[in-house]
């Protein structure tokens, strides 16, 4: 096991590692073969380890450092939540680093590309196996920094480099707090492993549990892309397509999920902490669903479609369903990486046009896209017996019955989000495929977009099937939710089959009258209408959605310009003009005292002997005065 | 002996003080400094000679020796000075020599 | 090894010979560089070999002793002595002087031979800083080292250099002082209470210091080693020093010479006056975290790549400081790693700096841009540096800043909180500088060689060791254990 | 009857002095000083030191007295019309001090009894150059090597360009 788990890391590492060595030098075939073989390795090594699973494990590979009394081995953990979120992260990762192949097949920087994303693998993973928390900070900084360098890939572009840079730093203020949680936590137990912290959890008064949740949930906002936190993952859309698939829809963004279902143990006892979770993840739902209705860039529907839905996990955790918010990660890292990758098809075909509403026509042009992305659609909206209408609504079931009334009040909102959800991915399918466009000219070549519309197939299906993975307690139960159960803290209350009918069937109902009022605005002569309107200038509301609620204005406000701003005054108000001109005027001060005395020395001899005569008679003075 | 040492040294006192005061008071004639650096170097030997006229050791007196040696030198140079500077400014107002200014 | 070889004596005082002798060859200034690079690289092969073969340490800590009489009328001795800090620092010092006489190879262009010379007696004096255990002899060096220092910014500077390298003089000379009247102090309380007079370390540790007057020492201590430091309101001469100074010069200065002051911070004045320092800790705690805070902030808004760097080495020495000022074993640990780690990570940086403005004479960030697809190799290491800088996971900086700041943690939460908002602004300021210099278009053509080998390859160097400490930086902190275990049980 | 011909003489000496200093010509002044460099001489004698007195005489009254009238003659400084004699203000400084010292003294004089000198017949010629040219002989050379260098200097000076 330890072979497998070490070679799994070890693999994309040294991918990642020679491509950005050497990999200038390499011939393109070469060094691309060399970053998807890569991939493809760590997920036959995943493959390899679940079929030895048969139990959590802990394998300690190497150590890492040691001062005293910390010790940092280099650990890693299997159980069946790092199992399934690395075949999956393998699986979709090795089918993007595919698709990437032909999608950068223009971009002269290859070596570049694909060796960051080797290394992100490489990081993603370490993130996702680490039993040692400063591991998992490793691969959570290292994600981060992956992801920074991707968005601001096509660099020469101050908004894709800025992008990236926005994208960092939010990050790292949740990574921050997630730090501060990882020196209390060794300050409180005296070690950072995650098996012995999660048992460790009773012994600590219920104030500090909370304050660490908190601390954690700020960690996951921040990479997650939660409320107040979300506002670098829409601009990270400037980064290449496969990256936002791979890095802002399947894997990194829900590292935040993962980190507090893998946590659950020792934070799940705070309600406090469970509360605020699924309150983030419940308006940070609603937020994105909102903003992505407004939308004109394909892929920032997209990108806030994720927030949302990320949104929907941290819910599923704050109602303590870990298996129903792993279950929708899983679901959802298909889906959504379909939806990008197949928004990459389209973007290609359409000459890098990303606005929807100078699309169209487009299920012609390109039928297979069409198809897949209409699977990707329909688990995004939840339409009935879709994997993600069984994630969804696991997690909205979840909700109901932990029934307190927080938690139902979420319920209703989620149920409203999933409403606007459908609305939005419909009225996406709609203006992007149908309809007919005048730019219909100069498509690509079949050829050119063909081998990266096959990856979506597999993509689809996983999404559309997805759901078998745990079905309903009255469809015979699912193999997620009994593969989870062990995980400690994972116990929601199980509702009966009727009442999982129930409110099955109102989620249903939901999603296909948002399905429906989407045709009704979008579909058919309607859109025609909404193309004349989208010339017009957007109404107050609109504006708003669209810029996201104006957080970025906000924070530029609040934030960013005072920062700047106070930058320069610390600057050149108090360095150089306190501290420095200080010293100088003390300087200046010494030195005009200096020539001043200077004056003293006149040349004429007299007053120097009147000077010497002057200090004889005052020491005379001065004796003569002592012996009085 | 019946001279106090103590009377003595007020005269050397009262002799250096006069000095000193003429010194001062010259400036404008180098001459006259030389001269009041003259009587208080004289009011120092004076000083010298008591004391070894105190303690009955020769000590005092090969100092006052001494110091004449050097006062002759010190004014075959400062007149030597003098001289050279008059050539210059044609004057012996010190105050006219300032090249030392600081 | 014979056990009576002065073998620390030669490591002292191999460079201040070799850079005499490279002195007399300022006819040939190209054989005078050689042979400049000839006496770093030996100094840097015996103290690496020094540290392979040195024997276990004894119940001092110390594995190679020297102890001769020298002035034994003041009871002045000749004392050295290495442990494991003092090796650490011994071979980042030979370290980092190969390297900036590798980097700048051409940068001087006269008086060359006076150049290498005066860098080699800079090393020495920081080597004396690194291994004397008699205070007098401490001192010496201590303001030894600043002379020939004051000399390379006030020579080949560039800038003011003149005001800048009579400031930092100025600086740290008074500071010293304050520290030469403690020490003075000290020496004659204990000859006072012993009866026998001495400057030597392990006799002043047991002085019984009044409470008060441990007070007035202390802060003469934490005065002139502040400045060197440096703590936050003693900064001033920081910006101007490390911006006129050449680049060799600059990483000298950054990469070891700060490195003295949290050393003689250990060595000397935690251990003297103990009582002292705990009442002085919250003092600490507050200006370095002031200086974590306050120097990334000002750097974020330098155009000056230099000056950028500057002030975040203010922000980064305050990490040390902070776990200096927590002493407890893990937090020391980080402090000492973090010395090595700011060595390698903030030399490197200067380096850059330096090598950009030597290929375009000009610092101003804002006119570069894009230069990751023009020069490649130079931007991978820019990169590579500034994201050490930042505390990347993996890299060297990490581990030391997760040590400081989880060991602070334990003794002194807040003034750890206040650290970890630094985390941030690092970030802030750091993908500010990558930003101007790497991506976008330039604002003007700027024409750039990339790197040639020999700067790839000492690059490479330091990168590697980056990479290793991050990843394993298990053979250093072993080395410093036993030290850091004697100091902080006492 | 030494002690009241020393306050004769001494009262000869500040007489002399006090005209001297004051003198509006520098011939006139110097004529006052050999003076009272004559009485001061005596004085020495009376204080057991015949040999300092005569040098007294030879060297101050006779050698550098009549150097400075070489001087004055040379440059012909003996108009007293021509040269700026002291005005009353440059006078103050003077007098303020002298006032101080003067007051100094007198406070340390009113702690002091005067006692006579210990009974002391002089020192001999003999026992002074003894002590001259064994104890202090390095002295000696040194202010010979000084008369050397200032007749040099004085030379170097004083030679026309």
């Amino acid at each position: 096991m330890t072979t497998y788990l070490s070679l799994m890391l070890l693999i994309p590492l040294f991918g990642g590692v020679l491509n950005a060595l050497v990999g200038r030098n390499l011939p393109r075939r070469l060094a691309e073969s060399l970053a998807c073989a890569a991939v493809w390795g760590s997920f036959v090594c995943a493959v390899l380890a679940a079929l030895a699973y048969h139990g959590p494990e802990k394998v300690v590979v190497a150590q890492w450092f040691q001062a005293f009394d910390l010790a940092l081995p280099l650990s890693l953990y299997l159980d069946p939540l790092s199992l399934s979120l690395c075949l999956m992260i393998c699986f979709v990762c090795g089918l993007i680093h595919l698709y990437s192949v032909f999608y950068m097949a223009a971009e002269a920087d290859y070596a570049r590309f694909f060796a960051l994303l080797n290394l992100f693998v490489f990081a993603m993973l370490s993130l996702v196996l680490a039993e040692n928390l400063v591991l998992l900070y490793l691969g959570w900084e290292g994600v981060g920094f992956c992801s920074y360098l991707l968005i601001g890939f096509w660099y020469t572009e101050k908004e894709n480099a800025d992008a990236g840079r926005k994208a960092f730093i939010t990050t790292r203020i949740g990574d921050t707090a997630l730090m501060v949680a990882l020196a209390w936590l060794f300050q409180l137990f005296g070690t950072l492993s995650i098996t012995q912290l999660n048992g460790m959890g009773f012994l600590l008064p219920a104030g500090i549990v909370t304050a660490l949740g908190l601390l954690m949930l700020a960690g996951a906002i921040g990479k997650s892309a939660q409320l107040p936190l979300m506002v670098w993952l829409p601009d990270a859309m400037a980064g290449p397509t496969p990256v936002s698939a791979m890095i802002h829809a399947a894997t990194m963004v829900t590292a935040g999920v993962y980190l507090l279902a893998r946590m659950y143990p020792l934070i799940g006892s705070s309600t406090v902490t469970t509360s605020a979770i699924a309150i983030v993840g419940g308006l940070t739902a609603f937020y994105g669903a909102s903003c992505a209705l407004a939308q004109r860039d394909l892929k920032r529907v997209l990108a806030f479609s994720t927030i949302s839905q990320i949104g929907y996990m941290m819910l599923g955790v704050g109602a303590g369903a870990i298996t129903a918010a792993t279950f929708h990660l899983l679901v959802h890292a298909f889906f959504k990486a379909l939806l990008f990758l197949g928004a990459g098809c389209v973007i290609t075909a359409m000459h890098h046009e990303q606005d929807i509403f100078r699309m169209g026509g487009l299920r012609r042009t390109l039928p297979i896209t069409f198809w897949c992305f209409l699977a990707g659609a329909a688990c995004l909206a939840g339409l009935p017996l879709t994997g993600g209408f069984f994630s969804k609504d696991s997690i909205l079931t979840a909700l109901w019955m932990k029934g307190t009334a927080l938690t139902q009040a979420l319920y209703f909102l989620g149920l409203l989000t999933a409403l606007i959800t459908a609305f939005y991915s419909f009225r996406m399918v709609y203006l992007v495929f149908f309809g007919s466009n005048a730019h219909q000219q100069g498509h690509h070549e079949q050829s050119d977009v063909l081998p990266m519309e096959l990856v979506l197939i597999p993509l689809a299906l996983l999404g559309l099937f997805g759901g078998v993975l745990d079905l309903p307690g009255y469809l015979g139960g699912g193999f997620l939710g009994s593969f989870l159960g062990p995980l400690s803290g994972a116990h929601p209350v199980e509702a009966s089959h009727t009442e999982e009918l129930a409110l099955q069937g109102v989620a249903a109902t939901l999603a296909l009258a948002g399905v429906f009022a989407a045709h009704v605005r979008y579909g058919g002569a309607a859109r025609d209408n909404r193309l004349q309107e989208s010339l017009l200038k957007p109404a107050p509301l609109v504006a708003f959605l669209l810029n996201g609620w104006y957080f970025d204005a906000l924070y530029r406000a609040l934030l960013i310009r005072p920062y700047q701003a106070l930058s320069r005054v610390l600057w050149q108000q108090v360095d150089e003009g306190v501290i420095n001109g200080g010293i100088d005027r003390l300087a200046d001060g010494v030195g005009s005292t200096g020539s001043w005395l200077g004056r003293w020395t006149t040349g004429q001899v007299a007053v120097y002997l009147l000077s010497f005569a002057a200090g004889g008679a005052l020491l005379l003075g001065y004796l003569a005065w002592r012996s009085l | 002996m019946s001279i106090p040492l103590f009377h003595v040294l007020i005269l050397a006192g009262i002799l250096f003080a006069m000095g000193l005061a003429c010194t001062i008071a010259w400036r404008a004639n180098v001459i006259m400094m030389l001269i009041g650096i003259e009587i208080m170097l004289n009011a120092v030997m004076l000083t010298l000679v008591g004391g070894s006229a105190q303690w009955g050791s020769a000590d005092g007196q090969i100092f006052s020796l001494m110091l004449m040696a050097l006062t002759s030198s010190e004014v075959s140079l400062a007149l030597a000075m003098v001289v050279y500077l008059h050539r210059r400014k044609q004057s012996v107002d010190t105050d006219d020599f300032t090249s030392m200014k600081g | 090894m014979n056990p009576d070889f002065p073998i620390l004596t030669l490591l002292l005082f191999l460079p201040l010979v070799g850079g005499l002798s490279v002195a007399l060859l300022w006819r040939n200034p190209a054989t005078a560089r050689f042979f400049a690079l000839l006496v770093g690289l030996a100094e840097l092969a015996l103290g690496a070999w020094l540290g392979s073969s040195a024997p276990a340490a004894g119940p001092t800590g110390y594995f190679l002793y020297q102890d001769l009489p020298w002035i034994e009328r003041f009871g002045i001795r000749y004392t050295l002595g290495m442990d494991g800090i003092s090796l650490v620092l011994v071979l980042l010092t030979a370290f980092i002087t190969v390297i900036a006489m590798l980097l700048f190879w051409q940068e001087v262009k006269e008086r060359v031979a006076l150049y290498f010379a005066l860098l080699l007696a800079t090393e020495t004096g920081i080597l004396g800083v690194f291994l004397s255990l008699d205070l007098f002899l401490f001192y010496l060096f201590w303001e030894a080292m600043l002379i020939p220092m004051f000399f390379l910014i006030g020579i080949w500077g560039n800038g003011r250099k003149l005001y800048s390298a009579v400031k930092f003089f100025l600086y740290t000379f008074i500071g010293s002082l304050l520290m030469l009247v403690a020490i003075i102090v000290l020496y004659l309380m204990h000859g006072a209470q012993t009866g026998s007079y001495s400057f030597a370390l392990a006799e002043l540790v047991h002085t019984q210091v009044p409470y008060t007057t441990g007070l007035w020492l202390f802060a003469a201590f934490l005065l002139a080693l502040g400045v060197k430091f440096p703590l936050v309101p003693l900064h001033g001469w920081l910006p101007d020093a490390y911006c006129d100074s050449p680049s060799a010069g600059t990483v000298v200065l950054a990469g070891i010479l700060a490195k003295t002051a949290a050393y003689a911070l250990i060595r000397f004045a935690y251990p003297l006056l103990p009582e002292a320092a705990h009442a002085f800790t919250p003092v600490i705690y507050v200006c370095a975290v002031i200086g974590i805070v306050y120097g990334a902030w000002v750097a974020f808004a330098q155009t000056d790549m230099k000056r950028l760097v500057a002030y975040s080495s203010v922000s980064h020495m305050g990490f040390i400081a902070l776990g200096i000022a927590a002493w407890s074993p893990v937090a020391l640990s980080g402090a000492v790693l973090q010395m090595v780690n700011h060595g390698i990570t903030t030399g490197a940086l200067f380096v850059m700096v330096g090598m950009l403005a030597e290929r375009t004479e000009d610092r101003e960030s804002l006119h570069y841009g894009g230069l990751w697809g023009k020069v490649p190799v130079l931007a991978f290491f820019f990169l590579f540096f500034n994201m050490a800088s930042a505390g990347l996971p993996g890299l060297n900086n990490f581990v030391g800043e997760f040590l400081v700041l989880v060991g602070t943690f334990r003794v002194a939460p807040g003034a750890a909180l206040g650290a970890f908002l630094g985390i941030v602004l690092t970030l802030v300021y750091t993908v500010r500088l990558v930003q101007d210099i790497l991506f976008g278009t330039p604002s003007q053509p700027v024409s750039l060689s990339d790197l040639s080998l020999r700067e790839s390859a000492t690059l490479a160097s330091l990168a590697v060791i980056g990479v290793y400490l991050g990843v394993h930086p298990a053979p250093v902190l072993d080395l410093i254990k036993v030290p850091i275990a004697l100091l902080t049980k006492a | 009857m030494e002690a009241t011909l020393f306050y004769i003489l001494a009262l000869v000496t500040l007489v002399g002095t006090g005209f001297a200093i004051t003198a509006r010509q520098a011939v006139r002044a110097i004529v006052y000083l050999v003076n009272s460099f004559f009485a001061l001489a005596l004085i020495f004698y009376l204080l057991g030191a015949p040999l300092v007195a005569a040098f007294e005489v030879i060297i101050y009254a006779g050698a550098i007295m009549v150097l400075f009238l070489f001087v004055i003659m040379m440059l012909d400084l003996g108009h007293p019309e021509r040269m700026k004699s002291p005005r009353l203000v440059d006078w103050i400084p003077a007098l303020v001090l002298v006032l101080v010292t003067a007051a100094s003294v007198a406070v340390l004089a009113m702690e002091h009894h005067a006692q006579p000198l210990a009974a002391f017949s002089g020192i001999s010629v003999r026992q002074f150059s003894q002590a001259l040219f064994t104890r202090y002989g390095v002295a000696v050379e040194l202010v010979s090597l000084q008369l050397l260098f200032a007749l040099v200097g004085a030379i170097y000076l004083g030679r026309r360009r």
